[in-house]
């Protein structure tokens, strides 16, 4: 059955998520990959967002992490302080983010383009949850295309904490001990990180990938986890419940 | 102790704990009141180079018409908690580089110039991008602490995140060691906005509020403000409010003007209410590209309307809103 | 008119309280203090009970301050951290407290007797609320009956903050400026605080009653501000709504 | 910084943030169903040793009926937060000199021993004065905190009063200044209770909770709690949890047991369902005089029945809970 890199990234983001955790999603592609996990790997996941909805049935893809559709017939519509201290807790298990830039420790650059700061090249939003969200859940996933102004070997500005310099910093730095980055997820490759190093590794290839093409689209060095495996591509029931359930209007998955 | 980490980013507002209650001493306190226009609220409560904080998520209840407002009556130099902003700040920032003076000097960013999934502002970024507008960094819940911690009456509140980022360099907040377990903390400032608007669902006219679904910050923001404007979908008696005061978030002790404003979070959304206006916040995003077209709608829309009631018939009026009640309630799709 | 020394009480704490501000109440005697000013001086005085009750219109008199009389018909009905941070905030003008002991300073003590905390002769309740609400709010009220037992020189224990050991004391040790007490009513004179020293000031003693009498159940020296007012007795009008109104079942002020 | 003035009383809970999280991230996440019975809900839960924490205010809102159970189970040497505890302190207290071992070995001390406006229990007196508990002092808002900085995820949060006390001397807490104004501060370590128990008016079997009229410190509580007991009036379906979750005060996540208990605060009052009973309450102050009498008592309304409903029972029954609810709606006073 024929799939497109977008459904490929968020299949595989939906198998990541465990049945019985809980996730701290935004809109769009995290947020249809935690719904098609609920629809078959996971279907006791419980999501959350950080505006304050707590396991609502979605009734469609919410435009804003705030809108009403994100605690339609949720069990409970609370404040931001209540979700986030909910992570602060230890309660979240996963968070999906994004950034303009990911460096190869799963720091994330949402702040700005450009090297001075008071005169940026490009503005963006700046942290919004990301950065709270990457500091107190317990694994962190980014789901990302996978080119070098992206896969930068420096930030222009670390807006949201991955691994920061390396083993040990996240802890040095005063975030709870245990948490960080945990699976990248691109249009090429399912990325993990080195145990040792906390460096990105990559885990496995796209179909019809080769690991040159990776290393090409990636501006700094890559672990690679050998054997290094295929992805496994959607299945026919994923993509059936992806395109018919969880985003009838192609939304996330395009046309 | 000297050598933990410390932002390098300005202090907008004053944290002092003993000084904000001074400010709420010498609020009034009675059952009084408080039913106002929009025009006449902001005209005396939004002052040039206030703090002003705007409560709500992005485009979801938000208080919309006092925004328009502050354009309109051509407040400056204003600071701004821009806590997940997303049309509030797009709105704001049509007072910066429009030839009408500069609406915002000084922004706590926490979310700006994004619209979430609908793209970024190309006006907002003009704004900020052009270094005119000082900006601290923040991210969402550490500018939620902020308010927490004035509306708690303190100076500060400890948090966990923010930590061994630009985003903490950029800040204003500091690395402190919790003197009970030697866990490091980042230590947030309080903020206490002089004036701040929020939108809720019902409201008497003593101030006593309801708010339906997901309250974001809007039960700290409410307490933390110097001075607060609310605007209601509808004003109810307060027999009501007695009658179950369970339902009542913001109490009428924190509020200074109570604003009867139907649909008064359009474009955004108003949950249980109306859903949001997509092809108009795409219409506003696609104007911005174009300075001269972009003042054109400003003036068609904002400038040269006397009030939000005249706003929303250039937007298509109750029939519009209609269409965005049957869409908040899956109704456009046969439910 | 004839009236008992709890009505004096009474109606003199009632006429302390200003019209249009607001005050932390709790059970019996001060909460019929605040119900009746409210039908007399003070029609606009919002009452705030600290278990969360925001002006209710009370039908009886409340048992417990966190009973369901203490919001009936209120505006809000929230939790004790808000009560008590809007109290942190400045927004509460008075508050009116208790205890077993007080001294010259209006310090309070309702944690024991005896002298060996670890082995108290009289276990008491111990702070309660009263030494947040005397930290926090603007002017602390104390209703009590007068005697050599509860007036000392030495607190045994020291629960609720009054002036500490004197002017600057509060502000030294961290309480909010501008706050501490301010009036104290007994069943002998009605009690300032002198500006200079921050003792206990005699303002006015009750008919009938003499400056010896109350020195005779003080076991501290007490200030007299001259010339020494004589307490105003109640008036018809008050007695008729303390009696009819506010306590029918004379659970204040006895039968 | 090192002569900033600290109380010399014992932490009878670890405060650290980050073994809490430990403690947290063990906990289940899943929507199952968590309905039991009080017996199976306080033999699985509640284990000798722990820190135990009771919601409500005073006798309103009290899970009676778990309180009831650690004493009939014989749990000893708990900790226990005293944060305006007064019938629920007064009931563990009758775990302690009377022949039947320590139930209470700690307190932290807001408001103990006293029932208001009631008088003092002459057995709660008894067993303070005898030395066996070991107590810290603390205040009403203070434990609150303490319960706020847990459901905070904190190791300690600050406040402004206790300052300058024997209370402070007594307490735990320590003299900290704020980093950016320099205004002194009392520094509370967080309080995440072993196991705590909530009385509320509906819950679903997941756990999630309604509660009408006053929360007093619950919400944090429920949060702070690394074990949840809820009671509650009425079980109702997820369905109608799902129908309004703006109303929802504790969310599942929260909590590990759901037991339904009609009229479960007896005899405390329930907002909005009956009123507290006096008669009985004073019985109780007044028989605890003679400790052998109370003894008798005890066996009577506590020992010698198998549940919570057998109490009720021998306390009037329906007859008597019906005449409670006409004196909560003041139906009693002609209305």
């Amino acid at each position: 059955m024929h799939y497109n890199p977008m459904e490929l990234m968020i299949c595989c983001a939906a198998r990541l998520l465990e049945d019985g955790k809980t996730a701290a999603v935004g809109t769009g592609v995290p947020c249809a990959a935690a719904m098609l996990a609920q629809r078959t790997c996971a279907p006791h996941l419980v999501i959350l967002f950080e505006a304050g909805g707590v396991a609502p049935q979605l009734p469609t893809m919410p435009i804003s992490v705030g809108d009403s559709r994100t605690f339609y017939r949720g069990v409970m519509a609370t404040s931001m302080c209540d979700i986030m201290e909910t992570c602060q807790r230890g309660l979240i298990d996963y968070t999906f983010l994004g950034g303009a830039q990911i460096d190869a420790h799963g720091n994330l650059n949402s702040t700005m383009i450009g090297r001075d700061y008071a005169r940026p090249d490009v503005r963006l939003p700046g942290s919004g949850g990301a950065n709270d969200l990457a500091s107190l859940c317990w694994r962190i996933l980014v789901v990302t295309i996978h080119d070098r102004r992206r896969f930068v070997e420096r930030l222009d500005f670390l807006t949201t904490p991955g691994y920061l310099s390396g083993p040990g910093a996240r802890e040095a730095a005063g975030l709870p001990p245990g948490t960080g980055p945990y699976r990248v997820i691109t249009d090429l490759a399912v990325i993990g990180y080195h145990e040792q190093t906390k460096r990105m590794e990559v885990l496995s290839l796209h179909p019809g990938v080769g690991l040159e093409k990776v290393r090409e689209a990636t501006g700094f060095e890559l672990h690679v986890r050998e054997p290094l495996a295929v992805t496994e591509p959607p299945t026919e029931a994923e993509l059936r419940i992806l395109r018919e359930e969880v985003d009838p209007h192609r939304y996330c998955i395009g046309r | 102790m000297n050598s933990l980490p410390q932002g390098t980013g300005a202090l907008f507002a004053d944290p002092s704990a003993n000084r904000a209650r001074e400010a709420f001493a010498a609020k009034p306190r009675a059952l009084c009141d408080k039913l106002t226009t929009v025009a006449d609220a902001v005209a005396r409560l939004v002052r040039d180079g206030d703090y002003l904080a705007i409560g709500g998520f992005g485009a979801n209840r938000l208080p919309t018409a006092v925004v328009h407002e502050v354009l309109r009556q051509g407040k400056q130099d204003l600071s701004f908690a821009g806590h997940t902003a997303t049309h509030d700040f797009q709105i704001l920032c049509a007072g910066n580089l429009t030839g009408r003076g500069r609406t915002l000097a000084k922004v706590d960013v926490a979310y700006v110039v994004g619209l979430e999934a609908r793209g970024l502002s190309p006006h907002a970024r003009r704004v900020i991008e052009s270094g005119e507008v000082e900006c601290v960094e923040w991210s969402n819940y550490t500018l939620a602490v902020r308010l927490k911690a004035a509306a708690m009456g303190l100076p500060f509140l400890p948090a966990r995140s923010l930590l061994g980022t630009d985003t903490f360099r950029h800040s204003a907040a500091k690395v402190i060691v919790c003197p009970f377990t030697g866990e490091k903390l980042v230590a947030l400032p309080a903020l206490y906005p002089d004036v701040s608007a929020i939108h809720v669902h019902e409201a008497d006219r003593y101030g006593n509020c309801r708010i339906r679904g997901t309250t974001v910050a809007d039960i700290e923001l409410a307490r933390a403000s110097k001075r607060l404007i609310i605007t209601c979908e509808r004003l109810i008696p307060n027999d009501e409010i007695r009658r179950d005061p369970t339902r009542t978030v913001i109490p009428f002790l924190c509020v200074d003007a109570v604003c009867e404003v139907h649909y008064g979070s359009y474009p955004g959304n108003m949950p249980y209410e109306y859903f949001s206006d997509e092809d108009h916040l795409r219409r506003w995003l696609t104007v911005e590209k174009d300075l001269d077209a972009y003042k054109r709608f400003l003036e068609e829309h904002v400038y040269g309307v006397k009030d939000f009631a005249e706003y929303l018939q250039r937007c298509g009026g109750l029939p519009r809103m209609q269409q965005l009640r049957q869409r908040e309630f899956l109704l456009d799709r046969g439910r």
